[in-house]
């Protein structure tokens, strides 16, 4: 008997009265020590799929179908026993850690509370276990981040306290949706490592979905395409990839973002420089708030940036890559100089700033979090064109709608708040807020990380197309290193607040200097290889 | 931090001497002064509750016995005001030069001089600086002693009414929340809307004769904080004395309360539980309990629990004027309103500037709270 | 409602608001109240709608007449609910009124005027609902309060003046008057909160500092102040309870707001370049908005509190203005008559909870989570 | 002064007789028979008290908060302006009554055992003058010049030569005497509050006392004048309780609960509608309307004469002819009330009837120029009844407009009555208590009807107060509480040569005439003369028409459980339940057995 077994799984939302249906009859099943991947476009309804398996969906919510785990029937089943299974036999990594841990809980209490709960561990016990999840799950000493909110973390280090929860209690099913997005590839292939151990030694299933073929190859026993709330073709993994039937899953194994980006013109302008840029945290105890060290994040940031072109940075995760670019959109108070358009911004005030931002917009890291939960995605996309004197901004509806269609969004979707999408959609909803005002610059803080390779290429050439047709410069953070390396000119690595390398993208990859980047390198080449 | 907390304290004192000045100015516009409220009640009129007790007569007075005590008949000596004027110090006697011995108005050499507006107020600082607080013009109290004399009856309406109210109304409004639009939440809805449109006076009233009364049930003491015999009890009894005398200003006091309080958390609470993280405590399999109130509480419950210092020390100061008077209670309600309306300016600016004091104090220490509560708060401003 | 154009997210509000059916229909009977109680004057007043003396027309409700327009012997206005006047009225100014007015008015009403009378001209009287305006002094014949009867359905209160007619006029009064200080409290409340909250520092500081002096002045003093230098009256009162009620949402609005604008989506709203006060009220207030929304209906009931506390401690609006607040006083000292205390008690509570649904519905309308099906 | 002629006396009255010989063996109402013990216990609700000392402007004291002293001289209930020695054995006095000797009993003896001494006495006459209520002071001040202390037993009071001669002795022999020792001892300065009272020597002393909430006294049982004539029969229970409610209707359930016993009501609706509970109608609790034959005190609307607009009477007549008493007392107070005419209502023969004449006549014929005709030619003002039916009654309302128009007021096209410059005719009703709200505004409307501009405004007392203090308000409710034996006092009501202070006159009535008659009744010698010029000024005043007569409650409310019980005759000027009342302890017991209380 499998371990979870989905039968004709059906979802669908009520919206003003109208019923869309996200899920239109899923079947499959997880066994033991199986790991199923649940790949497929994005909106495909995987992430709605998962949570349907132990009863997480919101209110508004109709499933029909069968989920029984370990033979018992989840649908509809009371709460106590969903408690029962949930986080004790089934743990869940959420798409979007970011917003998935509660903002006013230390690292310690989060993770300790699944301790106590399942395993009566407590106190000293519970601390050093706790440290040893960190540890495992590659945070850097954890005894110092014991006592640190989830906004003080960079996303990776978030969506790895997730993993260290979801592992904490040793579950039969780990349901991860999308658990490596914020991850950089040598902290990623940590993680699997961890999984492939934890499958081995205590026989864990896993229920994986993600947009990283290369993961499904690696650590994938079978694999599910889900398109359009379906699953379209489902197999053992090295059957669907070395002989993929369904002309989707062939589109989607064949896409990938290749090519170089457009060279930038010789008389291209600078547009951003920094100098010496650092941003240290304060770290405050108590309730008097003593400072009594510094995070830092950022040390000495020094990165040069023309019209029409693409800086990458890479580097692992919890390095300052956010810090920075939030550094530089003058959201974080920074020392150091920043020269945007030759104008130095160090000393304007928000108000002077305000009248610049239209050419200097950034994509953040964390989309949910981004968006105004009550305002509604026509008002979120539309926002800046009323705050901003932008062409074509009469018809506010139509240039949405447009926009929208250039991110892969169906407009028809526009009146929804922005809780009613898939990850990846909201994620493409955060790019289409910042392209539609058409900045000269542009910062790009992990923008495809949940997005299916589909609409990875899709967006890949979109920017493309805008640099070159409206000269944007981009600043592009991701650890996706193909994604980089088919966008950026230039690429600098950053660890641990330190920008360790800079230069040319093309001679970085190909030679980089420094091990650390080498490492980068060849952890991704690694997997690269593996899937090849 | 700890450099905005000397801030905020530093700054309490321009901000009390701010509260004193105009308060200080606000007064020399009252019509009518204490002077005038003394005539009043030389004349027997100045019952400053006769309003709100309901009492006095439409006709003549009560039958006493005999004759008035007053010898001499109704009248006042020639100097009386100028007397009063002098005790109060609102003016001072000064005499003719070559005048010798104690000044007194008696005297044709000496007269009364208003004392200008500036030095009053500067005299009366000074006490203050002094912790000198003053007496009250009407009874022979020091400001201090009379407000200790009041704060039995403020603290206990204040802390168990308070009590109560968020021990009813946070559990009520959670669970209000999770059971959203079911019938239980309409039914409790209704309830509490009752218990708030009810007026309270006319609650109170209500609670005191069906209860307390002897027409219906007297279940309950009409009256007072304690029985007579309360020191010869044992410590059980005179706990058990205790709340018996004030059950019913509790209820009264606390009815309404819970209608805030409990709608408060309830849409505080439906806020958050379809949160993202809502459904990782979930996922982890907490108990329903735990999540809401482990995990949804503190995330909810920043206006609620922010608010109960303030609230908890308000009702202390300021008591219920009302429901004082109803159950014969001598609360600092009571006090500050016979306070105002006799125009008792030393239990009036003395009351004023200590529970200035300690409302500065509490706001502080409710904006530490918040930060308490959620980490992510600050009170600088946002430079970037 | 066609001529507005919502946008959809509105238009997905309204519905949501509509689904709500106790919210909908409580916005129904509340604007009807109160749409009703605007035209007091003509449901509850001691001045007939409409005379026809002699075949000429008047209209007392809107016009001033004296009594010698109807051929009474009073240059002051006519006292139409004077025996002597109506008959005066329907007899078409008959002298024999003045002595024995109800036979008159009998004969007038089955005829037999009109043959023994020459040049008689029947008139007549068109009385509101209730024939007493609020300050009408009835005459009814026994001690006051009397219990309700067929004259006054909710019988009279402690000067014999109809409850009824009290209750019309006294809702109009309250209504408006919370309503009023209501929007106004909320206004200045919601922004003083916001600007502190959202700002912080010193603004923050300095603005925190000021309500603490504003607040510890005792605000009675500034109403006696008032009263004893004009006559208190219902804009005087209104801006009066603005001036010291407005400090009350400030808290808790400013506690959201200091806590709202370290979320990403603020971030995100200054990285577009949004304003300042646009992010505010944008951005932050919706999401701040759950204490706003749930204290208003308490606000707007409170206020009506308020001022039925004033006119209880004598300094409110004159007693012979109507107010719900002098209705519940007259409750509390006459406990020997229940009619009033049920009066204001059903007056309060349907009030309220009408208020407390309606703005659950608004809320409902504007939580994004929320559906309807 | 040895040589000179005094009279030996054991009383004195003001005129003629007095009604209890020297060797009276007790007074006429007692019962000479009434059984001691028991708790007499009644509640209070207007206010609080937080002090036991009732000679001082600090603190409020509770009821009856004199009880402990005694003086010189007691009165009776059946006489008026007549004393009687209660301290003294006998009181000297010569023939002008410049001074009065009293000299102290033997056996008095304050509560401590320590004996009264006239050293006592005079430090209670000194602390009074110098420190003691303004009233004290005032009265003190103007009438006694000096006193000294002859020997242990004897006192001397001289009296100030200008001071009114009727009344110097009563006056002196009025005031209180406590122990100067127990005031030494207790160290409060004498015009602090307090809660321990000063030791006096009457039949009760302070029990227990619980500010704001209950004060009880309770006989001394070693009191020293329990044989004395004038106390027999009196002074019956064994403690006097004294409950304080901070609200009215909490007081009524108190009683109703049997927390307390004896109640006396004021308020006309309590009386008419409160007591139809079980125990009233199963005869535990006893209603008892019992007459008050005391004078009225005088309650009135009393317009302000230095309004411009009210100089004219008939414009006050009109405004008092719209105020209909009748329907007042049947729709407001459940038809309990009088009507007041006169100043000296229910004295009759102090209050003007018919037309002037005999010695009446002769002292107002010189002042005939003051004075307006009617004085002479009609009987003494006073206003028609009215419908009790009709709160607006046409009649007085067409007699209104009447003298309205006499005096150039009548109704513009507005229906407001307007004098030749246009203006209105304005008046604004000053009330400081909220009772009277649902009284004035019926008469407000009815104004209104005819065209005033009237309006009611509430404000609190200290406002009142001030405004009253600087003459600013058109018309407000207050007493004129007349003596039976007017004397001085007139003058502060009604003289033109005010003192400072004109809060007995806030109509602010001055005139030749009035100032005569006044004079002429404070110089009174005999009874007849006092009548005679009283009975002219009572004329004077209502014709001046500056007051609007409310109302008067002819009887004493008293609501008590059934075993409280009375002499059959009760005396005219008080209804004595503090003293002469007794309690039937069997009765008592009945009922407490029964769990009536
Ligand atoms: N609460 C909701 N209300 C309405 N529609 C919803 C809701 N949640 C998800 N959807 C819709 O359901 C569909 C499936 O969403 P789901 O989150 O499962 O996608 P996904 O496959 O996980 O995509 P991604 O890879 O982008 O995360 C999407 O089209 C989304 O817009
Ligand atoms: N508000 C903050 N307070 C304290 N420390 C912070 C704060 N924000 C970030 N940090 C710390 O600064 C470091 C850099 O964080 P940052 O978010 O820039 O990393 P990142 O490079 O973007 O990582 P990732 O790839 O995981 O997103 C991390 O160690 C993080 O814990
Ligand atoms: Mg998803
Ligand atoms: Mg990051």
């Amino acid at each position: 008997m499998s371990l979870l077994e989905v039968k004709n799984l059906r979802v669908s939302f009520r919206q003003d009265g109208k019923v869309f249906e996200a899920v239109k009859g899923v079947s499959f099943s997880v066994e033991s020590s199986e790991t199923v991947a649940l790949v497929g476009e994005s909106g495909s309804g995987k992430s709605v799929t998962a949570l349907s398996t132990v009863s997480l969906l919101g209110e508004n919510a109709m499933v029909e179908g069968s989920v029984t785990y370990g033979g018992t029937e989840m649908v509809g089943a009371p709460e106590r026993d969903l408690r029962r299974v949930r986080g004790n036999d089934i743990s869940f990594i959420f798409q979007e850690p970011m917003t998935s841990l509660n903002p006013l809980h230390t690292l310690e209490k989060q993770l300790g509370e699944s301790l106590s709960l399942h395993q009566g561990l407590s106190g000293a016990a519970a601390r050093e276990r706790i440290i040893e999840l960190l540890t495992k799950v590659g945070i850097r000493e954890p005894e110092s981040r014991l006592g640190s909110y989830p906004h003080q973390l960079s996303g990776g280090q978030r969506q790895r306290v997730m993993i260290a929860m979801a592992l904490a209690n040793g579950p039969e099913l780990l349901v991860a949706d999308e658990p490596t997005t914020a991850l950089d590839v040598t902290i990623q292939a940590q993680i699997l490592e961890l999984l492939a151990d934890l499958k081995r030694s205590e026989g864990m299933s896993l229920l994986f979905i993600t947009h990283d073929l290369g993961i499904v190859r690696k650590i994938a026993d079978r694999v599910c395409v889900m398109k359009d709330g379906e699953i379209v073709e489902t197999g053992p993994t090295a059957e669907i990839f070395d002989n993929p039937r369904h002309p989707y899953t062939q589109t989607l194994l064949a896409a990938e973002p290749t090519g170089a980006p457009y060279p930038v013109p010789d008389f291209a302008k600078e547009i951003l420089a920094t100098e010496n840029l650092k941003i240290w945290f304060p770290i405050q105890k108590g309730l008097l708030k003593r400072t009594v060290g510094h995070v830092k994040a950022v040390n000495d940031a020094t990165l040069r940036l023309k019209e029409g072109e693409t800086l990458g940075i890479v580097g692992e995760s919890g390095s300052g890559k956010t810090t920075l670019a939030l550094a530089i959109m003058r959201l974080l108070s920074s020392e150091g100089d920043i020269m945007f358009m030759r104008q130095e911004l160090h000393n304007w005030t928000e108000r002077r700033i305000r009248s610049i931002r239209k050419d200097m917009q950034i994509v953040f890291q964390d989309p949910y979090g981004s968006l105004s939960p009550r305002m509604t995605v026509e008002q979120v996309i539309a926002e800046g064109l009323s705050v901003h004197d932008v062409p074509g901004s009469h018809d506010k509806r139509g240039l949405v709608a447009e926009t929208m269609r250039e991110v892969g969004l169906e407009p028809e979707m526009m009146d929804r708040y922005p809780h009613e999408f898939s990850g990846g959609q909201r994620q493409r909803i955060a790019i289409a807020r910042a392209m539609i005002l058409k900045p000269k610059l542009l910062v790009l803080d992990e923008p495809t990380s949940a997005l299916d390779m589909t609409v990875q290429v899709q967006i890949v050439e979109l920017l493309r197309d805008l640099q070159r047709k409206h000269g944007l410069a981009y600043l592009f953070i991701s650890h996706d290193l193909r994604v980089v390396r088919a966008l950026s000119h230039k690429v600098i690595v950053m660890k641990q607040g330190d920008v360790v390398e800079a230069g040319e993208a093309a001679q970085i990859f190909a030679s980089p200097k420094t091990a650390y980047t080498r490492e980068l390198m060849a952890a991704a080449l690694n997997l690269d290889s593996k899937a090849g | 931090m700890g450099a905005y907390i000397v801030r905020r304290i530093l700054l309490m004192i321009p901000t009390l001497l701010g509260i004193m000045i105009i308060n200080f100015a606000l007064v020399q516009f009252v019509p009518g002064g204490p002077i005038d409220q003394i005539l009043a009640q030389l004349e027997g009129e100045g019952d400053a509750f006769a309003t709100i007790s309901g009492s006095g007569s439409e006709a003549g007075a009560l039958d006493l016995g005999g004759e008035d005590a007053y010898v001499g008949g109704r009248g006042l000596p020639a100097d009386f005001i100028a007397e009063l004027e002098v005790e109060f110090h609102f003016a001072r006697i000064v005499c003719a030069p070559g005048f010798e011995g104690e000044p007194n108005i008696e005297n044709d050499a000496c007269e009364t001089q208003p004392i200008p507006l500036m030095e009053r107020f500067g005299l009366m600082i000074w006490d203050y600086i002094n912790f000198d607080f003053g007496e009250s013009y009407f009874r022979s109290i020091s400001v201090v002693d009379l407000v200790i004399e009041k704060l039995p009856v403020s603290i206990s309406l204040g802390l168990w009414s308070t009590l109560a109210a968020y021990f009813v109304s946070i559990p009520l409004g959670i669970r209000k929340a999770v059971r959203d639009g079911s019938s239980f939440d309409t039914w409790t809805s209704g309830l509490i809307i009752v218990g708030y449109a009810i007026p309270g006076f006319l609650f109170a009233i209500m609670l005191l004769v069906l209860f307390a009364g002897g027409r219906y049930w007297q279940v309950f003491p009409l009256r007072g904080l304690t029985s007579d015999g309360f020191d010869d009890m044992t410590m059980l009894q005179q706990i058990g004395d205790y709340f018996w005398h004030i059950a019913l200003p509790v209820i009264a006091s606390t009815i309404s309360a819970f209608a805030t309080l409990t709608l408060l958390t309830k849409n505080s609470f439906l806020d958050e539980i379809r949160k993202q993280y809502v459904m990782t405590a979930r996922a982890k399999g907490l108990t329903e309990r735990r999540v809401l109130y482990g995990h949804v509480f503190r995330n909810g419950m920043l206006i609620v629990v922010a608010g109960f210092p303030s609230l908890f020390l308000s009702v202390f100061f300021t008591g219920s004027l009302i429901i004082e008077t109803i159950f014969s209670l001598d609360g600092m309600g009571r006090m500050a309103y016979e306070a105002a309306i006799t125009r008792d300016y030393p239990v009036i600016f003395g009351s004023l500037f200590v529970f200035g004091i300690v409302g500065l104090i509490v706001g502080l220490m409710s904006d530490l709270v918040y930060v308490l509560v959620d980490p992510r708060i600050d009170f600088e401003a946002r430079r970037v | 409602m066609a001529l507005i154009k919502l946008n959809p997210l509105n238009q997905r509000r309204l519905r949501n608001f509509k689904a709500n059916r106790r919210a909908f229909w409580s916005l129904w009977i509340f604007c009807f109240l109160f749409f009703l109680s605007l035209f007091a004057e003509f449901l509850a007043n001691d001045r007939p709608l409409l005379v026809n003396y002699r075949g000429e027309m008047h209209v007392p409700v809107l016009n001033f007449y004296p009594e010698t327009a109807f051929g009474g012997d009073f240059r002051t206005e006519a006292v139409y609910r004077d025996i002597e006047v109506q008959c005066l009225i329907i007899s078409g100014g008959l002298e024999d009124c003045w002595d024995d007015p109800e036979t008159v008015i009998e004969a007038a009403q089955n005829g037999a005027l009109a043959e023994s009378v020459e040049d008689f001209q029947q008139g007549w009287i068109l009385w509101p609902p209730v024939r007493y305006s609020f300050n009408t002094v009835a005459d009814i014949g026994r001690a006051a309060p009397s219990p309700p009867d067929d004259n006054h359905i909710l019988g009279t209160d402690d000067t014999a003046r109809d409850v009824m007619a009290r209750v019309i006029y006294g809702f109009r009064v309250s209504v408006l008057f919370t309503l009023v200080v209501t929007l106004a409290t909320s206004v200045i409340g919601i922004a003083a909160g916001a600007v502190q909250g959202y700002f912080g520092g010193l603004i923050d500081l300095l603005f925190q500092r000021f309500i603490e002096i504003w607040s510890g002045i005792p605000s009675l003093y500034i109403i006696i102040i008032v009263a004893s230098i004009f006559t208190m009256n219902f804009w005087l009162l209104a801006g009066l309870m603005t001036a010291f009620g407005w400090m009350a949402l400030v808290g808790v609005v400013r506690a959201e707001f200091l806590r709202a604008r370290n979320f990403e989506y603020v971030r995100a709203a200054r990285a577009l370049g949004v304003r300042d006060r646009v992010i505010m009220f944008r951005h932050v207030l919706p999401n701040a908005m759950v204490a706003s929304l749930t204290l208003l209906p308490f606000i707007v009931t409170g206020n009506i509190a308020a001022l039925a506390s004033l006119d209880f401690l004598g300094f409110g609006l004159p007693s012979s203005e109507p107010s719900l607040g002098e209705l519940t006083l007259q409750a509390k000292r006459n406990l020997q008559a229940p009619w009033l205390g049920f009066t204001a008690f059903f007056t309060f509570a349907v009030m309220l909870s009408l208020l407390v649904f309606i703005f659950e519905g608004v809320r409902d309308a504007f939580d994004p989570r929320k559906t309807f099906q | 002064d040895a040589h000179e002629e005094l009279t030996h006396s054991h009383g004195i009255s003001t005129f003629g007789d007095l009604r209890y010989g020297p060797d009276f063996e007790h007074l006429d109402y007692v019962n000479v028979d009434a059984p001691r013990g028991g708790e007499l216990s009644f509640s209070w609700s207007s206010g609080g008290f937080d002090s036991i000392h009732p000679y001082t402007r600090q603190g409020r004291a509770p009821v009856a908060a004199n009880i402990f002293f005694e003086a010189m001289l007691e009165g009776t209930y059946d006489e008026v302006g007549s004393a009687y020695c209660l301290l003294c054995e006998e009181m000297a006095y010569p023939e002008d009554r410049s001074y009065v000797i009293f000299t102290i009993r033997e056996e008095a003896r304050f509560s401590d055992g320590t004996p009264v001494l006239a050293q006592d006495a005079l430090f209670s006459y000194e602390i009074l003058r110098d420190e003691g209520l303004p009233s004290f002071r005032a009265g003190i001040g103007l009438t006694i010049e000096s006193a000294e202390v002859l020997d242990d037993r004897r006192i001397r009071f001289n009296f100030n030569p200008e001071s009114p001669l009727r009344g110097r002795i009563q006056s002196a022999g009025g005031l209180p005497v406590f122990s100067e020792a127990s005031h030494i001892a207790s160290g409060i300065p004498f015009s602090d509050s307090r809660l321990e009272p000063l030791i006096g020597s009457s039949a009760y002393v302070l029990g227990s006392i619980d500010p704001n909430q209950q004060v009880i006294y309770e006989r001394n049982p070693d009191w020293w004048g329990n044989d004395l004539p004038i106390n027999i029969g009196r002074y019956n229970y064994d403690s006097i309780r004294i409950e304080y409610y901070g609200d009215a209707s909490a007081a009524f359930e108190g009683f109703a609960a049997g927390n307390y016993t004896f109640r006396q009501e004021s308020s006309s609706a309590q009386w008419a509608t409160a007591y139809d509970f079980d125990k009233v109608t199963n005869g535990i609790i006893i209603r008892d309307t019992l007459p008050d034959g005391n004078i009225s005190p005088g309650q009135s609307f009393v317009i302000n004469l230095r309004r411009p607009q009210f100089q004219d009477p008939r414009v006050r007549q009109a405004i008092g002819l719209m105020f209909n008493f009748e329907w007042t007392n049947e729709t407001l107070f459940y038809g309990l009330y009088a009507p007041i005419e006169s100043f000296w209502q229910n004295v009759d023969h102090l209050t003007a009837s018919g037309l002037p004449e005999g010695e009446e006549l002769a002292l107002l014929e010189p002042l005939r120029e003051h004075l307006i005709p009617e004085v002479f030619e009609e009987e003494p003002f006073a206003f028609p009844t009215s419908d009790p039916d009709r709160a607006f009654d046409r009649r007085q309302a067409r007699r209104a407009l009447g003298l309205l128009e006499e005096a150039g007021w009548v109704p513009g096209d507005d229906g407001l009555l307007r004098n030749a410059d246009g203006e209105v005719l304005e008046i604004e009703f000053l009330n400081s208590s909220p009772l009277f709200d649902r009284i004035i505004n019926p008469y407000v409307e009815n104004l209104r009807n005819i065209g005033f501009d009237a309006r009611l405004t509430r404000v609190d007392n200290a406002q009142f107060t001030e405004r009253e203090r600087s003459q600013d308000f058109d018309i407000i409710t207050d007493h004129f509480p007349m003596a039976t034996e007017p004397g001085s006092g007139l003058r502060q009501y009604f003289h033109s040569v005010q003192g400072e202070n004109s809060l007995f006159n806030p109509a602010g009535v001055s005139s030749p005439a009035i100032d005569v008659l006044v004079e002429a009744a404070v110089a009174a010698e005999t009874q007849e003369e006092l009548n005679v010029a009283v009975r002219a000024l009572d004329r004077v005043l209502r014709w001046e028409r500056f007051r609007v007569p409310q109302w008067d409650n002819p009887n004493y409310w008293f609501a008590y459980y059934d075993f409280y019980r009375h002499p059959e005759e009760l005396p005219p000027y008080s209804s004595g339940f503090l003293d002469v009342w007794w309690i039937d302890q069997d009765a008592e017991a009945a009922l407490r057995d029964a769990g009536a209380f």
